[in-house]
């Protein structure tokens, strides 16, 4: 299995070689800073592509096919559209905020991304509290819609805006307990090292039935929390034209637009590292040869492999569901989530005492 | 316009919070502005203003002879044209005496029931949608698309086919139109009960509509709410069962009662419907009776001064057309009851004390269309 | 209820109202003075018990307006249509119905709004489309300065 | 007790009801037969509207750009919308003695809308249904048209 920090190794030795520390460490970060924007737009913009085909074949349509074969430069057209757009300057806006709060959801989505392992040695920064450090920066982006939502006076924004905020507060607890089963499970808090841990099998197989029921708890509490699938309540159209975004335009609206899939991406990457193992293979007990088959494809591949299926399954609640009233969405977090994880809790630390986990 | 009245007009003098939605709003269909005023998230009261789109059909008709009045009820209920039109030409007829050939009666009754079904499906389109299940809006058009193709393979046009006339029909269906409806119908069936599995057994959606704008059977009748949203409360309104015209005496049909009353009750009535109306075109398709498609009528029609009033059931409630004649070529005096008019006027009752959310899911469950309101 | 007992029902209860039963359904015409009076005995009475109010609306004969209405009971399914005679053309005003049927304020909203008729006893006598000020568009009389409509 | 039981049943009860529903999209992902995009300004060639579709009213001409409208005006009567207008002379014919000949036909497709009155009331069936649909312009004296071709006339009835 290639170890990429070989590769990074070898840049970094090739800097210092070249330059005073200070100046190393300074190309360093602009590569990686250069690397995950890259990353980030690629991504984003074959998301949204993604998500359009997808509800298209749901729905019995083609979905985008004219601009580029199948469709594909699609999206690179609307950024293109976006960015040409006029940005509107609202009247009795606050204007400082209203063009902060784009910002704000663009850098912490950006900032999720850099603790993500997406294979050996591959990662921005491998914290030693990984999970703490992406909940809690993810827990910033209700701050940049309520943002948005007050400053830009309009009466649809602030009721998209305090719902959203309602919203995601209420299933960071859900989501935050789940990742709590895991890292229980795992014993330590450091992402690869929780990958490494799943090497003779994912933590959903060795886990039972308390990682089973997190991760339901956690695809379900993470749908809620990124404002997609029947939680959409932020954006409701049919109630609220668009919400928190309503008032913005051009580029603005596409930070906000692109954020919300970085969001899904994030979030369906770390429930692959945590319950479906990450980069590693899937393998099964002692068949040797069908774990060497399986060790032929590569991590990057197996990794991307989970978590664009985690995207498909939040793509399929959005395009099948109704969408839930405020209060309903309230009462399903706090009287069947939240009592469930806490149970939850108490059963896989119990099994991980006594040690009948895998 | 002085200050004072454009400032009646958008805003009433009151310091709530007021949202308009409408009159271009994803979830009105069609031109009504629904004036809501808040508390935080639920709804204080609804004001609706009516009249974007009116244009005066009344006014129109009072100019316009009985043939030519047959393209103006096309747009008013533009989901059930055909009734409209029928509701017209069944007075003229009633009141020159003229018999219908039974060819006429059973085709006038087919279409009927066909406008009633695609009526129902983008209804129900519409409706999944305002609730957020977008899927819903594609199966129910892709569905509602084969009806509007018969339509068009034997009038020429999908929506609005002003096929009726005074006396009869323009001129006779398609050679297949028979052949067409019979695969249609063996098509849907096999397609509704994925409508049932996708929306109404789903649990988000009963949350959303059960308990949702509940209206008892005296409110229904003391607003005059008709059609499918009353009979969602027990009130037994239907015009095919009280006053049968066309075939309707023909067939054997039960009318479709819910007695809950709220939104989910007011959808369970549509979708029975929708099955009751393929059993009544599976009744007539098969002996529609030979026989010329209009009966002979003089190219002026006069009707004799007087009276007329003639009930029909539309895909939305009891539509009457009331006409007073002074005997020369056009009407007199032209009124219709639109079953729109009555059914929108009872949201505000159901609709104060729920959420924003219930707002919409309460005018989705009265299936409202708005040109039908300001006529 | 059968036609001829409604009908001998009706002439007990409303003497000074005529009644006409060739027409397709039985007509009652009862002085505009006892409007309201007339429309409480046929919603409350019993026999006739006449709750579904279907149409209010007016038509215009030039000298005068008639206000008609059709009126159905939900128990005995018989349709009754009862019209009143307002002489006065500059302004008529009658007592409103909005108290028995809610339905019947809306069209009476629409009433005042097409032919200028007031209701008194109303609770929101606005116009219904137009502004104040517009002319009664379906009184016959009524000449549009766009001159789309050229009436024969 | 049994308000745990029913707790966990309805859970079952919601799961099993929104698993019915994606089994339906799913389904349909899967089963791309079922598309029914057409993709419109590709398959153009193709398109082949309904034989009876309304599209605009035609006055047809035969080989010898012969037409049956005698000039009577009943469809301009009839119209609701007013949108025929027909322009006569007075010319003598083969016989010295003067008829009436059509002029021109004029038809305004932008008040039309499409309720076939005079097609039916035309006595001699010199009007049609065209199938016609494209009636995009960019000004809208384009939309009025003269129906009868130039030069052409009525078509003597030969009689006997």
């Amino acid at each position: 299995m290639y170890d990429f920090s070989q590769l990074t190794g070898a840049i970094d030795a090739a800097l210092h070689r070249s330059m005073t520390p200070g100046w190393a460490l300074f190309t360093e970060l602009v590569i990686i800073g250069l690397v995950v924007l890259i990353l980030y737009a690629l991504v984003g913009l074959f998301l949204v592509y993604l998500e359009r085909k997808v509800c298209a074949f749901m729905q019995n349509r083609v979905g985008p096919n004219r601009v580029g074969p199948y469709g594909i430069i699609q999206t690179i057209a609307d950024l293109i559209k976006l960015l040409m757009k006029e940005l509107i300057p609202i009247a009795r806006a606050d204007k400082f905020l209203f063009n902060l709060a784009p910002f704000v959801v663009i850098i912490v989505s950006f900032m999720a991304l850099a603790a993500i392992p997406f294979a050996l040695g591959l990662q921005a920064i491998d914290l030693n509290i990984g999970v703490l450090y992406v909940t809690a920066v993810s827990s910033l982006g209700v701050v940049g819609i309520l943002l948005a939502g007050w400053s830009s006076n309009s009466k649809y924004a602030l009721i998209g805006a305090m719902r959203s905020g309602a919203q995601i507060v209420s299933y960071e607890l859900s989501v935050g307990l789940s990742l709590l089963t895991v890292i229980v499970l795992a014993g330590s808090m450091q992402l690869s090292e929780i990958v490494a841990s799943q090497a003779d099998g994912w933590w959903i197989f060795k886990g039972h039935i308390p990682a089973f029921f997190a991760f339901i708890i956690f695809v379900v509490a993470s749908t809620a929390e990124i404002n997609r699938g029947p939680f959409d309540l932020a954006e409701a159209e049919s109630e609220l034209t668009a919400g928190f975004h309503t008032e913005y335009s051009g580029i603005k609206f596409a930070f906000f637009f692109l954020a919300e899939y970085m969001n899904m991406f994030i979030v369906s990457a770390l429930g692959a590292t945590l319950f479906l193992g990450g980069w590693m293979p899937f393998h099964i007990g002692h068949w040797e040869a069908f774990n060497h088959i399986m060790d032929f494809i590569p991590p990057l591949v197996w990794f991307l492999l989970k978590t664009f299926f985690l995207i498909y399954v939040i793509m399929w609640f959005k395009w099948t569901f109704p969408r839930l009233r405020i209060d309903q969405l309230l009462t399903l977090e706090w009287k069947y989530l939240m009592p469930l994880s806490l149970v939850n809790i108490v059963v896989v630390a119990f099994i991980t005492l006594m040690g009948w986990h895998f | 316009m002085s200050e004072a009245v454009i400032r009646d007009i958008i805003v009433s003098e009151s310091d709530d919070y007021i949202i308009n939605m409408g009159p271009q709003h994803p979830s009105t269909h069609g031109v009504l502005r629904l004036e809501v005023s808040l508390m935080g998230e639920t709804v204080k009261s609804v004001t609706p203003h009516i009249g974007y789109i009116h244009r005066g059909i009344e006014k129109m008709c009072e100019s316009d002879s009985y043939q030519q009045i047959i393209h103006l009820t096309d747009r008013m209920d533009y989901l059930s044209a055909h009734m409209n039109n029928e509701a017209v030409c069944l007075c003229v007829e009633q009141a020159l005496q003229v018999e219908v050939p039974e060819r006429v009666k059973y085709i006038r009754t087919i279409l009927d029931e066909l406008t009633r079904l695609s009526s129902h499906q983008l209804w129900w389109s519409a409706f999944g949608m305002d609730l957020g299940a977008l899927t819903t809006f594609f199966y129910g058009l892709r569905d509602r698309e084969l009806i509007l193709d018969i339509f068009e393979e034997s009038f020429g046009s999908r929506l609005l086919h002003s096929f009726n006339t005074p006396g009869g029909l323009m001129h006779d269906v398609h050679p297949n139109f028979q052949k067409s409806v019979r695969e249609y119908l063996k098509y849907f069936r096999k397609k509704l009960p994925e409508y049932k599995q996708l929306l109404t057994d789903n649990v988000i959606f009963r949350q959303r509509t059960e308990g949702v704008g509940v209206m008892n059977r005296e409110m229904a009748i003391s607003y005059g709410v008709t059609g499918p949203s009353g009979r969602g409360s027990g009130y037994s309104c239907d015009v095919r069962k009280i006053a049968p015209y066309s075939a309707y005496p023909l067939v054997q049909f039960e009318e479709k009662l819910q007695t809950a009353g709220d939104s989910y009750a007011r959808y369970l009535v549509r979708m029975d419907e929708m099955w009751e109306s393929m059993h009544i075109i599976d009744q007539l398709i098969d002996n529609i009776p030979a026989g010329d498609f209009t009966a002979k009528m003089k190219p002026v029609l006069k009707l004799p001064p007087g009276e007329y009033f003639q009930r029909v059931e539309t895909a939305r409630g009891e539509l009457d057309v009331y006409i007073v004649s002074d005997g020369n070529k056009t009407p007199y005096r032209m009124k219709f009851r639109s079953p729109n008019f009555s059914n929108l006027f009872v949201l505000n009752e159901l609709s104060a004390g729920g959420k924003i959310a219930d707002l919409v899911a309460i005018s989705g469950s009265l299936d409202l269309v708005i040109p039908d309101i300001d006529r | 209820m059968l036609r001829e007992a409604l009908i001998s029902l009706l002439k007990t209860l409303f003497p000074d109202g005529q009644v006409r039963e060739e027409t397709q359904y039985p007509e009652l015409l009862v002085p505009n003075t006892r409007w309201l009076e007339v429309a409480t005995t046929l919603r409350n009475h019993e026999d006739l018990h006449l709750d579904f109010l279907i149409s209010l609306t007016a038509v215009d004969y030039k000298d005068k307006f008639t206000l008609v209405i059709h009126m159905e009971s939900t128990s005995f399914r018989h349709l009754l249509v009862v019209k009143t005679d307002l002489n006065d053309h500059e302004n008529p005003v009658v007592d409103s119905l909005s108290t028995l049927w809610p339905t019947a304020g809306f069209h009476e909203r629409e009433v005042y709004d097409l032919f200028g008729i007031r209701f008194s006893g109303h609770t929101d006598m606005r116009r219904l489309f137009m502004e104040e000020g517009y002319g009664f568009p379906l009184r016959k009389d009524f000449s549009d300065e766009s001159r789309v409509l050229t009436l024969s | 007790m049994n308000s745990i039981l029913n707790y966990f049943k309805d859970i079952h009860h919601a799961v099993s009801t929104l698993w019915g529903g994606m089994r339906i999209t799913g389904k349909y992902f899967v089963s791309p037969g079922e598309i029914v995009t057409h993709q419109y300004p590709e398959n153009r060639d193709t398109l082949r509207m309904a034989d009876r579709y309304k599209g605009e009213i035609i006055m047809p001409h035969d080989a010898d750009n012969h037409h049956h409208c005698t000039g009577c005006g009943i469809c301009e009567m009839n119209c609701p919308n007013g949108s025929i207008k027909v322009l006569t002379d007075r010319l003598p014919n083969a016989e010295g003695k003067m008829e009436r000949v059509l002029n021109q036909h004029i038809y305004h497709l932008e008040m039309c809308t499409l309720c076939g009155l005079c097609v039916k009331t035309c006595p001699s069936g010199a009007l049609a249904f065209g199938q016609q649909f494209e009636h995009a312009v960019f000004n809208r004296s384009k939309l009025t048209k003269t129906l009868n071709q130039p030069g052409s006339s009525l078509k003597k009835e030969t009689k006997g």
